[in-house]
């Protein structure tokens, strides 16, 4: 069950041009946290910007209570939070969500991630790994240094491929190039991916006539965090007059199957 | 702190405390029941309900401007039965008053929901949602237009001897007009304001935001918008008041009392703050504690010199 | 940079850019001229003109709410023959345009500043303030009935040929039917959005702020409403429009030209930030330049879908 | 005359339980001033407060260029500047106004201030001691504690005497208070009085019968600070058919002569 809390910020660092790694104490969230869950953080102390904003748990430490957010500053928002300092206390609303369905785990598994879209799956890949599955991981950046965890990933058991748009390192171009050329090659059985929708519409094509379940990460601006205020839907297959229903990506979500949803309508 | 009394009676509706929670921001109660002890709250006003399922608008649908949010959920929400059957008895146990924000196209669809509703147990209070856009009327809100308020209300009231709460769209001319006209047809309380509209366009795709265009703004911008309609309709009707529009915490619920609310509702403020309206009562009763008051009533109106 | 086109041209108005000042929040311009090169700016709005002088409301006169300010200055000015005979000949020589926001109590005084007015040398247009309250009509503002506004601009119309800007109320249920009744009544621009009525109750106090009780609400509070308004009377008029309402920066104007305004006025920005309108001025140019935009002219109204 | 500038905060600290002193490096603003004049500043540099704050000049150097304020945290705009730190930049606007007319200097003087309001006098009484003035200088506060400048005071040539409303010091009882025993005892030719409106109100009785030029500087809410918004208004005695017309506190003041105001009407 998710709580409102304050915890306390341990570390507030820029990681690169972009990007932020966020340490906060919050034992009695991470008590209750899964891989692919975020939590809703009020960036700020004021009114600006005046809603939460949501972001996904990148790690966490069952023993330390100790939880990592990546983000990348974007706006009013994500700029105010690169302003906090470490000791100050931060609201935060988590864990939220359904995170990644591990109850099915298959054979083959992928781990694909593109951007900061990537951040969430390091908590998934510690996990898989701990239950010494075989995973593949893909991950795309727009150019070398804004890859994350790349040392740390190389350290793990798991088989990491790279791609970045401009060519700097691994695969030239995005991570769904890399993606296609990775399914002529071998067969999966899963797929969890997270990343800019544009990203995950581009999979469909590349994904579509084959037998792998897909798990979707997906993201909508958000209100509540709660499933109250209606605003953060996605749209889900259904036989009804419109063909579909919405299903909020906070609390329904934010991981869906790539078979269900309807992303570009 | 035994001797404060938080009790209000709104013509008919008995709460145990004058905070409430508006209508589409906190779904119908369960959605919070892990940031908020549900039973300490004075009711919930259930998200806005049609006769049939609606799906909603497109998404985005919710923007940030200054101080306030921006929405246009377009009314999604399963429909009057499926709440009765489904979603009522899961909370009509709690000891919130559950309120029922009705919505409809025409006088009809009002009266067939209050049908539904006034049969149902559980249901403490009806809200009228004269937002609505008339079809008859080529789309005309039933809520600019005296006569249509009127003719909703009167609809509502002839099939119910539930309270009737009809709740008041600030994009008006003269709001104590609509105010008098739902009074003389017989409803028991006013809430306002509703949203104003506005809308935001994205200077980088040089479109509107919201996948709908225009949008209902809410939140502290427009604060100062409600207090004054509810300063103004407290003058010109006798009924009670439930007050909102921007309320963050329990000064600005001071505040809306002294305007003349009786009770008052947190809308946006719990996405902000779930835990908003628990702050708000322990402070309120602290408040008239520090104050020497015996109970909330006697704050309000007292801002009318 | 000597490509762009920063004129702009409406309906017999010529600006050397599309940035001006709000009526009431830039005096009559030189109050300003320590911070702002007056030279550069489009147009001045200058303060609320009556035949009278006027002393205005007591104190306090202004106040802050969240993202807004309300103020109830209650039209204080020197009069309209202290304006053209002293003030006049002081602001007359500098590059930007004079335009006189004028208020009345009945057509009839509306005729008479225009009268004055027209004979007055170095006044560019005339903007008719039709929130003022119609003593005739009980206080109901001009701004708020089809009929009485149009009446105002009729009365304007026949006494000059100047160009005359409305500047309509926001605090009305359908701002395109006021506006589309000024147009047939002979306007040749339309300025929006003038405060939606607020106000704010201290809770120390337990009394209203503003010594008047009510106010208007002004700043980025209101800006999402303003957008809304101006999108809206730009898809039901063919004059063009000056928007204002919130305006803080040049993305903000942007968003204003996009929703149909082919110029527009800074209202409360100039208190926070003196220096703003120039900026705003640089930062337009720039982004015209980046984005491949030979004039201004050429953004607006393509927010519309 | 005035301008807008980024100044530098040299230091912003905590004199006493509610008071601060902030230092501002602003030459530009300092080559104008003169005693009694204020700045207006935009506190914080978000939405809240959206308005600027108006603060005196308590002290300037114009060899520095360093300017001096103090200021009592109050509500918003206040709490924020409090928390600002030395070595960013601020946002100000000044010097505004007319500041004390030293024009007709007489020879016994009296400086008079309450509360926070004393504030701007220290470079009034700079100035006149400056001028090799004999000045009499009487100071309220509400306990020992809040008191300005005491053992600055102390060193100059100044006769100084000190009202506490808690009786902690000097005189027990508002320095309005003081200043009727002073006038029991001393003939004064011109006294500055700065202070809060309730403390100049109660100065009229006391001043009524006297031959006595007294300047007061006022305080009102106040909008743009360049006397456009004709927020600020205080009433000045004319011959018009309501006996008054409204003078802008910001730009016709903040000073003005006592026998031309109307403070409580
Ligand atoms: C479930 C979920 C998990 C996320 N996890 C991460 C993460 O781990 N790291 C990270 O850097 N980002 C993450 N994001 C995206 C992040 O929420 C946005 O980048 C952030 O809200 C932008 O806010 P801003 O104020 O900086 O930008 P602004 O542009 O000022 O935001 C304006 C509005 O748009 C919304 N918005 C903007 N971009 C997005 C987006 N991509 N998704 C949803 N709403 C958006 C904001 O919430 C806000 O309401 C996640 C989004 C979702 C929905
Ligand atoms: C010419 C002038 C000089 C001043 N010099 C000083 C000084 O040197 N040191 C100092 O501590 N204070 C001074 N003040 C008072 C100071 O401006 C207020 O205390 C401050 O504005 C309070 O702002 P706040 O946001 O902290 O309080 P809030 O209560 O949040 O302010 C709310 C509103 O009230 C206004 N306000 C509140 N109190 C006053 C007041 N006394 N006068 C005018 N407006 C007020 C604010 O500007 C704001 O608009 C001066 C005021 C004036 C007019
Ligand atoms: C996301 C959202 C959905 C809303 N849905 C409804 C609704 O279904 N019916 C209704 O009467 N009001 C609805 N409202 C309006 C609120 O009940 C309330 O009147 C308004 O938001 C002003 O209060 P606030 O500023 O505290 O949010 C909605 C508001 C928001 C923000
Ligand atoms: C202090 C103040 C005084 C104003 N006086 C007038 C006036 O005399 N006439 C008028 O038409 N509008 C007046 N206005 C309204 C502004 O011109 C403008 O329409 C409004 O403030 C919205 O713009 P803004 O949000 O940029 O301030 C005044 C506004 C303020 C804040
Ligand atoms: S953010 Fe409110 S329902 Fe998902
Ligand atoms: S503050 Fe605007 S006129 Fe004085």
């Amino acid at each position: 069950m998710p709580v409102q809390m304050k915890g306390k910020i341990l570390a507030n660092k820029k990681i690169n041009a972009t990007d932020y790694k966020l340490v906060l104490s919050v034992p009695e969230i991470v008590e209750e946290t899964n891989p692919g869950q975020f939590l809703h953080v009020k960036c700020g102390t004021g009114l600006e910007p005046l809603l939460r904003r949501p972001l996904s748990v990148h790690r966490y430490n069952d023993e330390t209570g100790e939880l990592v957010i990546l983000y990348r500053v974007f706006g009013k928002g994500t700029e105010i939070l690169a302003k906090r300092q470490s000791g100050e206390e931060i609201d935060v609303m988590g864990p939220i969500g359904n995170g990644f369905d591990l109850n099915n785990l298959k054979e083959k598994i992928m781990v694909l991630g593109g951007g900061i879209g990537a951040a969430p799956l390091m908590a998934l890949i510690d996990e898989l790994v701990g239950l010494e599955k075989e995973v593949t991981v893909l991950i795309g950046a727009n150019q070398k240094e804004e890859l994350f965890c790349q040392s740390r990933l190389e350290e793990l058991p798991v088989n990491l491929k790279v791609a970045t748009t401009d060519g700097s390192y691994g695969y030239p171009g995005y991570v769904t190039g890399l993606l296609a050329e990775e399914l002529e090659t071998s067969d999966y059985d899963q797929i969890f991916a997270c990343g800019p929708t544009p990203m995950l519409i581009a999979m469909e094509p590349i994904i579509a006539d084959k037998d792998i379940e897909v798990q979707l990460s997906l993201e909508e601006r958000m209100g509540c965090g709660t499933g109250a205020c209606l605003s953060c839907v996605c749209k889900v297959k259904v036989e009804n007059e419109e063909g579909f229903e919405y299903k909020k990506v906070c609390t329904d979500g934010p991981v869906f199957k790539a078979d269900e949803v309807i992303l570009n309508g | 702190m035994d001797n404060i009394n938080l009790n209000v009676e709104l013509n008919g509706l008995e709460l145990q405390n004058p905070i409430m929670t508006a209508s589409g921001t906190f779904g119908f109660g369960e959605e919070y029941k892990d940031y908020v002890d549900l039973n300490r709250l004075g009711g919930v006003m259930v998200k806005g309900t049609t006769i049939k399922p609606k799906a909603g608008n497109p998404t985005p649908r919710i923007a940030e401007t200054p101080g306030g949010v921006l929405n246009a959920i377009g009314l999604q929400n399963p429909g009057v039965d499926h709440f009765i059957n489904v979603i009522l008895p899961k909370i009509r146990d709690y000891n919130f008053k559950t309120i029922v924000n009705i919505s409809g196209n025409t006088a009809e669809e009002y009266k067939e929901l209050t049908t539904k509703l006034n049969e149902a147990e559980g249901v403490a209070a009806l809200e009228v949602n004269i937002s609505c856009p008339n079809v008859k009327k080529g789309g005309l809100a039933f809520g600019t237009e005296p006569k249509m308020a009127a003719s909703v209300v009167e609809a509502v009231k002839e099939n119910t001897d539930l309270p009737i709460i009809t709740k008041l769209s600030p994009n008006v001319t003269d709001i104590t007009e609509i105010a008098e006209a739902v009074e003389e047809a017989g409803t028991d309380i006013i809430s306002l304001i509703n949203t104003l509209i506005g809308m935001k366009i994205d200077i980088e795709t040089q479109q509107p935001i919201l996948a709908n265009t225009i949008g209902g703004l809410s939140g502290p911008a427009i604060r100062p918008v409600a207090v004054r309609m509810v300063y103004q309709v407290a003058q010109s009707v006798d009924i009670p008041l439930i007050g909102m529009g921007g309320i963050m915490n329990s000064r600005d619920v001071i505040e809306f009392l002294l305007a003349g609310a009786s009770a008052i509702a947190v809308g946006t403020a719990n996405f902000i703050n779930p835990g908003v309206t628990m702050e708000i009562i322990d402070e309120l009763e602290e408040y008239l504690v520090e104050n020497g008051y015996d109970s909330v009533q006697e704050l309000v109106g007292l801002g009318h010199r």
